[in-house]
């Protein structure tokens, strides 16, 4: 089980999140037409082996979507940051 | 003035095992409030809370009381008051700027569920992945958890108090799961008592 | 060179001390050079080689794999083969795939203990019921065997379950496919190897690809932990692996690689005669020839390369375990492990040729991917050869994103952990 | 092999007596003692018989590592098969049974399979039973065989009688063990005030300690024990057995809290299941004893030199009287000395060919026969041991001269020691070959947070094991209570000497010798894997299937290993292992369910109405968490009555149901419209305070998602409602929508479904009654229109009238605090009662929006677009919104994708829901034309209808074309209409 620190919570049980996947894909603009950009934003991921930047939303705590660094081999973890807070 | 119907309609035994500490009862939280903002939301929320006589925001994970309100810091933007009278929260609302903050009357979604005595902590660790040691989550502290997959918010009110804030429907069935958990440490069901 | 198997041989054998099997397959040196070189001995890699070899003449066919040979995802699965599939594109494909398994051992001269001891697809709710006749409806329009079964039909059938009113989600009733059933998957990599290897296919284990050779845009060989290899062509069969070796060619994939779980118990007698697939809840079980029951359940849910899975699955496995069958709670679990999956977008997997020449993908089986490895061989082994898809895989390509071709059984949505 | 009870010593009560029962024969034992110790006690060596061959086997080992003595324990509901007899506690009616022989135990005709066993070598499975013919049914005749063959225990059929829980527990450091090593770390983690939870799967804390004569180190476990316990911040775990170490820290633990009584007290749960989050683990899980491999080293009477010790020390057993003790190590000097001190006659075999002095001398002193350089290489006897063919041994492990055969009772064997890296291993750490001290180490690992200790880290001798738990806290040995080495031969990692198998002049054992013993994996068949090219460890284990018992390889793996290395001439480090899983022993199914179980699976949903609907006799059904009245039968009367009754009720008169479980989203700010304008393909920027809009959105890739009707409560104050299904999808996408692409809208969301109970009042006398309800507001056509909503007050209660329909008649939603639902639902009800107000379900409710068509779940299936459910129309094409450009990916666009229609069916009998649809000739194959997702019949039209889906089917109106269902063998005939079947202009609604 993994155990993800929460810069809201503190550190809680991964049961008490949902995963959101990828966080370096960037949601297009609303502005955006070009169905080529969607196309990689909603189908296509990098998938590493290793570091990756993921979303985790802590459903049952503070409902904060968070980006979390964590190693896909080794499940390390790394920073977790507020989404909104982390977004470049 | 009429009271909100109780969730919990089962009709469990009053009691289980001889010698238990451990009370257990379930009441209407009386009224919660919650103030959501944008921006600068210590500036938005301030004249609410400076009306219930808090000052900032306060911490995460910090219970904070004045007089009979509490205030749950439960998001960067996000407060949850709660308070023995409505019209004391109505107050507050009333306070706010809709263009800075938002307020939604919470108090029909959550029923209170109370856990007292020496083994309340051994009950809590049946039902929560949270560390109730003292050292750890002293009086005062509360933690936003979930218990059997429903979030649920945990408030500890003294050493051995503890109360629940929980979806109303939701309510019946993790009630019946609390005390199924609480069956083999003793308890004894208590009425609402406040 | 191993000789054939019957029951002949075991009893000559068995007089003369076991001295005369040879070796299931032999442990090739990497040759510089191949007409076809597949990445990833499981299942499907093998299966790929073989039907290369014997359908289309290839001679110089090559399988690399960076461990033991079937031991991915071929190695670790439930090993549940159904054709049970509804969406068009998806219905035909798998329908193959158990043609050929009805008759694999035959075929391979190898017992991969393919027992059609049918499967259940219990539901839970009048509209579970619903969506069980439309699939059924569309597997008999397709002349695939599928029996929608009712409360009553199924207690009778499968008497252990829970039907007591202490139930929390109650039998309705069950979609039933009799020819479905399991296989013995080590079996399964071992027969592909051997027979491939008979028919000259060179497999080399302890061989990781680690990047693509190139002339130009076109691939023309790989790069492996021992040396470099050159190829006419090179298809991937990595299983969870797509993701990363594909981007090592310049591809990004609509997979996220995930891990699900596995589970077996001490052996028993026999007591579950079946495939039973949970409604409420992703779990099933069924029971290996060795009296292991062998327990299935959900994704972890976030990507992963780490054959191991966490307890949060654990007890949600367990927990639909003993939801299903109340009489398995004194069991014991023997051991658990994970399997790293290609997660797709829609759910569905790709078998195509790539964007980039050279280059033939076989991937995105998600935790479907045992059943369809005999057709999945077959129809890669097609598209490497002749260059273009077989009608049963034309649907399987990485367009079909774009397109809009849908082929989502559960109508998930892009959330490949929803699937 | 004549095992006896000693007259005193050991850790047993002789002050009470208990009364056991194995395959009906009565056993005496004492509490302290294992259902093994005391079938020993009763010199009862048969207890089971082997997977393959029905070999007889007794008890092997004296604890986790057991292969050999599985049992039935317990009957009826309470039984468990395959139950270690070497960690069952015995108490008073202990009932246990043996497995896998039948008629009997003494006479199992399946002993009979050892005639063929050169036929039923490794894997010979995969050579045969694939018949001449094709198909699989030869196989499955077959594999029914083979099936009864296979398994151990026989499962029982019955519910568990017993509860579990689980429980989470936080710890500063984790100590898993409580052998010397365990207990010097629990000391020095307890001095330094830390939180501590130490768990030992015995119920008896001391480890190996427990294995030497009781009086020599008793006096100090007791010291030690009263410290701990003396300790606030130190937790005791005993009956606890850590299973698994995972990811960030986290170990489960299963207590056996009464197992060792004959039923939990009341209410009592029988297993706890402790999940533990660490900061710190140590690791201080012991040494695994290793066999010896000869022919017949599994006959009864053949046991691990430390279980025979163990036996002897703790349980005051003394399993035979001339014993031979065979070892290729230091360790089971204790135990041939012991025996000796017991009265036994000993012969040590030392199978190294030089052996220090002070280890042979005390034995010497005793009267026991030491030879060095000398081995067994068969056991002889058949049920139990009678005697043991030995000779001098080479250091290939062959015998250097003829066998002589000697007469003992039992032959305790040593074949080294395998450090209980299991739990360090679990955690993706690959262990080191040491080959020095002969055994995989614990080396290498990257967790930092996890620690090896003691026997399980290579660490001999018992006082250097307690320093080495005394280290972990910086403590010094001089600091604790002094111990001191636990007999002769406590170095155990000093120059063992491994050679698999013993084998005559010929290179082959002497018979049957036996690497796995639970699976009946012997030499040979690991012979065969390596010349067959299973070569891979991981090949080999699964060809073989040595190491996949019940005990995991626990006294199996190494001497594989050291089998294929000999076969090589490699090492056994270059083979490796296999891979080390959870759980370390096998674990209750039960356990980790805990109270997860029966109607707690899941927990339920109910809404504030949920009493009074089954009180109103409403049969219930399922809707995600939630339950909802499916209908309300009279009496006798089935689903299709009542729904019919219900449905032509509402069309006819009034009917009220409880729409409570919607979801509920507060959507609040100064942006709040433009986020509506964003998430739903229609347009909100116009909606003024006072109206309500339906609304549909779309998922990311332009597939519709859901839909539901939105209020604008005030100006900057949204009420959205989405559909029960996707309640929880919707918010958390709206968060996700907001948290990390549209952070500068200043919009809040909030569940409030828990706030609000809902009803809708639907039929042409909705007003009416309303309008008594709340005789201040006014309802009229002119003052509340669809799609508008207004405040009011009924029985006191303030709630919101929002009027819009769903059934197509006039209709009214409304919404209250959900604390006052029942109030209002019951003040409702009162009122309708001279307006012949009924309530209605949810199988009426889809009949109605059936005749309507509307499309609800079995429409939004998740693959249907705007344009399939005809609701294109309601998109937007001046803005952008979630989905707006993938919608138009070209196969979407498609004209010809079935789409939805009206279905009239023809004759009396309705269609099934996933029906398929075929034009009206022609074959009935592939995937047809379309399907019928939502059928009923219409009470209103008197006929049956369906709605569906059909290719082009906006232009196929009129035509005629099959229903069919495979699934019931029928084949209908329907005719295509609009879907708007009932009212389509809508008047009724609008009244
Ligand atoms: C727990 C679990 C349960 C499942 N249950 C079922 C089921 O019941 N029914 C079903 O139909 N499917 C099931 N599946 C899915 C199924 O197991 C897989 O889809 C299928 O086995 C995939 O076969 P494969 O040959 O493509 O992959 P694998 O067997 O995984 O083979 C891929 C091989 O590629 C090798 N490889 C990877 N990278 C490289 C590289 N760079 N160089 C060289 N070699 C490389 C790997 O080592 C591996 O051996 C399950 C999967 C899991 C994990
Ligand atoms: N002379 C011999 O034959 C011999 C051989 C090996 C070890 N030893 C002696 O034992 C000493 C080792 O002491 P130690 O403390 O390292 O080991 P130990 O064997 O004394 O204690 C290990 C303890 O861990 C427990 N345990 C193992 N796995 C567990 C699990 N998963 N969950 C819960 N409990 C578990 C065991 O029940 C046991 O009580 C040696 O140093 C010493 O010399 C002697
Ligand atoms: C269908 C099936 C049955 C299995 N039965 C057993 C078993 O009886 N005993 C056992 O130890 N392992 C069994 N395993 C698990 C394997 O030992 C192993 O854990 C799995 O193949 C994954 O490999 P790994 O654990 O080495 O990574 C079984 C696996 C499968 C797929
Ligand atoms: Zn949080």
């Amino acid at each position: 089980m993994l155990r993800l620190p929460c810069p809201l919570c503190g550190l809680r049980d991964e049961t008490e999140f949902t995963y959101g996947g990828d966080a370096t894909v960037i949601r297009p603009p609303e502005s955006e037409t070009d169905i080529a950009v969607w196309l990689d934003y909603v189908f296509l991921r990098d998938n590493p082996r290793g570091p990756h930047r993921e979303y985790w939303h802590h459903v049952s705590g503070c409902r904060q979507w968070l980006v979390v660094e964590r190693d896909t081999l080794t499940h390390t973890i790394g920073t977790a940051r507020l989404a909104r807070e982390s977004k470049a | 003035m009429l009271e909100p119907r109780s969730p919990i309609t089962s009709s469990l035994a009053a009691t289980s095992g001889a010698l238990s500490s451990l009370r257990l009862s379930e009441r209407a939280p009386g009224a919660l409030l919650q103030i959501a903002g944008w921006a600068d939301f210590e500036a938005a929320s301030a004249p609410a809370l400076s009306e219930l006589g808090f000052k900032g925001l306060g911490d995460y994970q910090e219970a904070r009381t004045s007089g009979s309100a509490i205030a749950y810091r439960i998001a960067p933007d996000r407060l949850l008051l709660r308070h023995g009278e409505q019209e004391g929260l109505l107050t507050a609302a009333r306070a706010l700027d809709p263009e800075t903050a938002c307020c939604l009357d919470l108090s029909h979604a959550r029923w209170v569920f109370g856990i007292e005595g020496a083994t309340a902590a051994s009950l809590l660790a049946r039902l929560v992945p949270i560390d109730c040691d003292p050292a750890v989550f002293p009086t005062g502290r509360f933690a936003q958890t979930a218990i059997h997959h429903v979030g649920v918010l945990l408030d500890r009110r003294s050493e051995q108090q503890w109360e629940l804030l929980i979806p109303v429907t939701w309510a019946q069935s993790l009630w019946d799961y609390l005390c199924e958990a609480a069956g083999p440490l003793g308890y004894r069901l208590e009425q609402a008592a406040e | 060179m191993s000789g054939r198997y019957s029951a002949f041989k075991i009893l000559g054998q068995a007089l003369s001390g076991n001295r005369g099997w040879g070796r299931a397959w032999r442990d090739p040196a990497p040759k510089p050079a191949y007409d076809v070189v597949i990445v990833g001995a499981g299942g499907h890699g093998l299966a790929t080689a073989y039907y290369l070899a014997k359908e289309h003449g290839q001679r110089k066919v090559a399988v690399l794999e960076k461990g033991w040979l079937g031991g991915g995802n071929t190695g670790r699965n439930t090993t549940i083969v159904r054709s049970n599939y509804m969406m068009p594109g998806n219905t035909l494909f798998y329908e193959r795939s158990m043609k050929l398994w009805e008759n694999l051992s035959q075929d391979l001269n190898f017992n991969v203990m393919f027992s059609q001891r049918g499967q259940y697809g219990l539901c839970h709710s009048p509209s579970q019921i619903d969506a069980a006749r439309r699939r059924g409806n569309i597997m008999r329009a397709n002349g695939i065997d599928a029996e929608l079964l009712d409360r009553e039909a199924v207690k009778r059938r499968l008497p252990d379950l829970d039907y007591s009113p202490n139930a929390r989600f109650p039998i309705h009733g069950a979609l039933f496919q009799g020819r479905a059933g399991t296989a013995r998957h080590d079996a399964v990599a071992w027969g592909f190897a051997r027979a491939a290897d008979r028919l000259g296919v060179d497999i080399i284990q302890q061989c990781e690809v680690t990047g693509f050779l190139r002339e130009g845009a076109r691939i023309v060989g790989v790069e492996t932990s021992r040396g470099p290899i050159a190829a006419g062509k090179v298809g991937l069969a990595v299983a969870g692996h797509s993701g990363h070796l594909a981007k090592a060619a310049g591809l990004r994939l609509p997979i996220e690689s995930h891990k699900l779980q596995a589970f077996v118990s001490e052996p028993l007698k026999p007591l579950v005669d079946n495939v039973i697939s949970y409604g409420a809840a992703h779990f099933y079980i069924s029971q290996s020839d060795k009296g292991g029951l062998v327990l299935g359940g959900d994704l972890d849910g976030y990507n992963s390369y780490a054959q191991r899975g966490g307890l949060p699955i654990v007890e949600h496995t367990l927990a639909s375990a003993k939801a299903l069958m109340p009489s398995l709670s004194r069991l014991r679990i023997l051991r658990h492990w994970a399997g790293v999956m290609d997660m797709s977008m829609d759910g569905s997997p790709i078998i195509t040729k790539t964007p980039i020449e050279g280059l033939y993908l076989n991937g995105g089986w998600c935790y479907g991917g045992f059943k369809a490895t005999p057709a999945s061989g077959w129809c890669f082994a097609w598209t490497i050869a002749k260059d273009c898809p077989h009608p049963d895989n034309t649907e399987f390509t990485l367009e079909r994103f774009a397109r809009g071709y849908q082929i989502d059984e559960k109508g998930a949505g892009p959330t490949p952990n929803a699937h | 092999m004549t095992a006896t009870r000693l007259p005193q010593g050991g850790w047993i009560d002789r002050n009470h007596t208990l009364s056991l029962t194995f395959d009906g024969r009565r056993l005496k034992a004492h509490p302290g003692d294992t259902l093994a110790s005391a079938l020993l006690a009763n010199n009862h060596a048969l207890v089971g018989r082997s997977f393959k061959y029905h070999r007889p086997r007794g008890v092997y080992s004296a604890g986790a590592e057991e292969p050999n003595a599985l049992v039935a324990l317990r009957e009826g509901s309470r039984c468990e098969p395959n139950t270690r007899a070497t960690q069952i506690e015995a108490f008073e009616g202990l009932v246990a049974r043996s497995q896998n022989a039948w008629p009997s135990l003494r006479w199992d005709m399946g002993a009979l399979n050892q005639l063929l066993s050169p036929a039923l070598h490794a894997g010979f499975y995969y050579k045969t039973f694939i018949g001449p013919f094709q198909g699989t049914a030869f196989w499955m005749r077959c594999e029914h065989f083979i099936r009864k063959a296979a398994g151990m225990g026989e499962a029982q059929r019955a519910p568990d009688p017993d509860s579990y829980e689980k429980v989470n527990a936080f710890t500063d450091v984790l100590i898993v063990g409580s052998g010397p090593a365990g207990l010097g770390a629990a000391l020095a983690a307890g001095r330094a005030g830390l939180r501590v939870l130490l768990v030992e799967q015995d119920w008896q804390l001391g480890g190996s300690l427990l294995s030497a004569p009781r009086g020599r180190q008793e006096a100090w476990l007791q010291e030690v024990e009263r410290e701990l316990r003396s300790f606030p911040n130190v937790t005791v775990l005993t009956r606890a057995m850590v299973f698994g170490a995972y990811d960030h820290d986290v170990y489960g633990a299963v207590e056996r809290l009464w197992d060792h009584v004959a039923t939990p007290p009341d209410g009592q749960p029988r297993q706890r299941y402790w999940q533990i989050r660490a900061k710190r683990t140590i690791l201080a899980t012991g040494a695994l004893e290793q066999p010896l491999v000869f022919a017949g080293n599994d006959r009864p009477g053949v046991m691990l030199a430390g279980a025979v010790r163990s036996y002897l020390n703790r349980f005051a057993v003394r399993a035979g009287r001339l014993a031979l003790v065979a070892a290729n190590n230091d360790s089971a000097y204790a135990t041939a000395l012991d025996l000796a001190e017991a009265g036994a006659e000993v012969t040590l075999l030392d199978s190294r060919a030089e052996v220090p002095e002070e280890l042979t001398g005390p034995l010497k002193e005793r009267g026991v026969a030491v030879m060095s350089g000398h081995a067994v290489f068969a056991a002889k006897g058949h049920e139990r041991v009678g005697g043991a063919a030995i000779a001098a041994v080479g250091s290939d492990g062959r015998a250097l001269e003829a066998l002589e055969t000697i007469t003992c009772d039992l032959i305790a064997v040593s074949g080294g020691w395998a450090p209980a890296l299991h739990l360090w291993s679990q955690r993706q750490q690959k262990p080191r070959y040491d080959s020095t001290k002969a055994c995989f180490l614990p080396e290498g690992g990257w967790v930092e947070t996890q620690d090896c200790i003691g026997a399980a880290a290579g660490t001999g001798g018992t006082a250097a094991a307690f320093a080495a738990g005394l280290t972990t806290g910086n403590l010094q040995p001089g600091a604790a209570p002094t111990l001191t080495d636990n007999g002769p031969g406590d170095d155990w990692t000093r120059a063992p000497q491994r050679q698999v198998p013993f084998t005559g002049l010929s290179g082959k054992p002497a018979g049957k010798a036996f690497i796995d013993l639970q699976h009946d994996v012997t030499v040979s068949d690991i012979d065969l894997a390596e010349q067959e090219g299973y070569r891979s460890v991981e090949h080999l284990k699964r060809y073989t299937t040595s190491g996949m018992a019940t005990d995991q390889g626990k006294t199996s793996n190494l001497n594989a290993l050291a089998r294929i290395a000999q076969l090589r001439g490699s090492s056994i480090g270059e083979a490796g292992t296999t891979t080390f899983r959870p759980p370390y022993t096998p674990i209750a199914i039960g356990a980790l369910v805990g109270r997860d179980q029966g109607l707690h699976f899941r927990p339920i949903r109910r809404t504030a109405i949920h009493d009074w609907h089954q009180t109103a006799g409403a049969v219930m059904t399922d809707a995600g968490p939630w339950m909802r009245p499916w209908y309300y039968p009279q009496a006798g009367e089935s689903v299709q009555q009542t729904y019919k009754r219900e449905a032509a009720h509402v069309r006819e008169q009034v009917g009220l149901v409880d729409v409570s479980t919607l979801g509920k989203i507060a959507v609040q700010g100064p942006d709040a419209a433009e986020f509506l304008n964003r998430v739903y393909v229609n347009g909100w920027k116009t909606l003024a305070v006072g109206r309500l809009r339906y609304g549909i959105m779309l998922r990311e890739d332009g597939i519709v998602m859901d839909d539901g009707a939105t209020a604008r409560l005030d100006t900057h104050d949204y009420f959205m409602s989405t559909t029960t299904a996707n309640a929880a999808k919707v918010l958390a996408f709206a968060e996700e929508l907001l948290q990390t692409a549209w952070t500068d809208l200043r919009v809040q969301v909030t569940s409030v479904t828990d706030a609000w109970a809902a009803f809708a009042l639907a039929g042409p006398r909705s007003r009416d009654l309303l309008s008594k309800l709340t005789p201040e507001s006014d309802l009229s056509a002119a003052a509340l229109p669809n799609n508008h909503w207004v405040a009011a007050e009924i029985a006191g209660i303030q709630l919101r009238i929002h009027r819009m329909s769903y059934s197509g008649e006039l209709a009214y939603e409304v919404y209250c605090p959900s604390g006052y639902g029942r109030a209002l639902w019951e003040a409702i009800v009162a009122a309708g009662h001279s307006f012949g107000l009924q309530p209605y379900g949810t199988e009426a409710m889809g009949a109605l929006r059936v005749e309507k068509g509307h499309v609800a779940g079995p429409e939004l299936d998740g693959r249907t677009t705007l344009a399939d459910l005809c609701l294109e129309g309601f998109a937007s094409k001046k803005k952008s919104y979630v989905g707006s450009v993938l919608k138009n990916r070209p196969l979407l666009q498609d004209p010809d994708r079935p789409t939805l229609v009206g279905l009239e069916i023809e004759g009396k009998q309705g269609a099934n829901p996933g029906s398929l649809l075929f034009a009206a000739e022609g074959p009935t194959q592939g995937h047809g034309e379309g399907w019928v997702s939502s059928p009923t019949y219409s009470p209103a039209l008197e006929r049956n209808i369906a709605l569906g889906f059909l290719k082009n089917g906006p232009q196929r109106k009129g035509e005629r074309i099959r229903v069919v269902d495979f699934m019931s063998d029928t084949t209908l005939t329907a005719k295509v209409v609009s879907h708007h079947f009932f009212d389509p202009e809508g008047a009724r609604q609008n009244a």
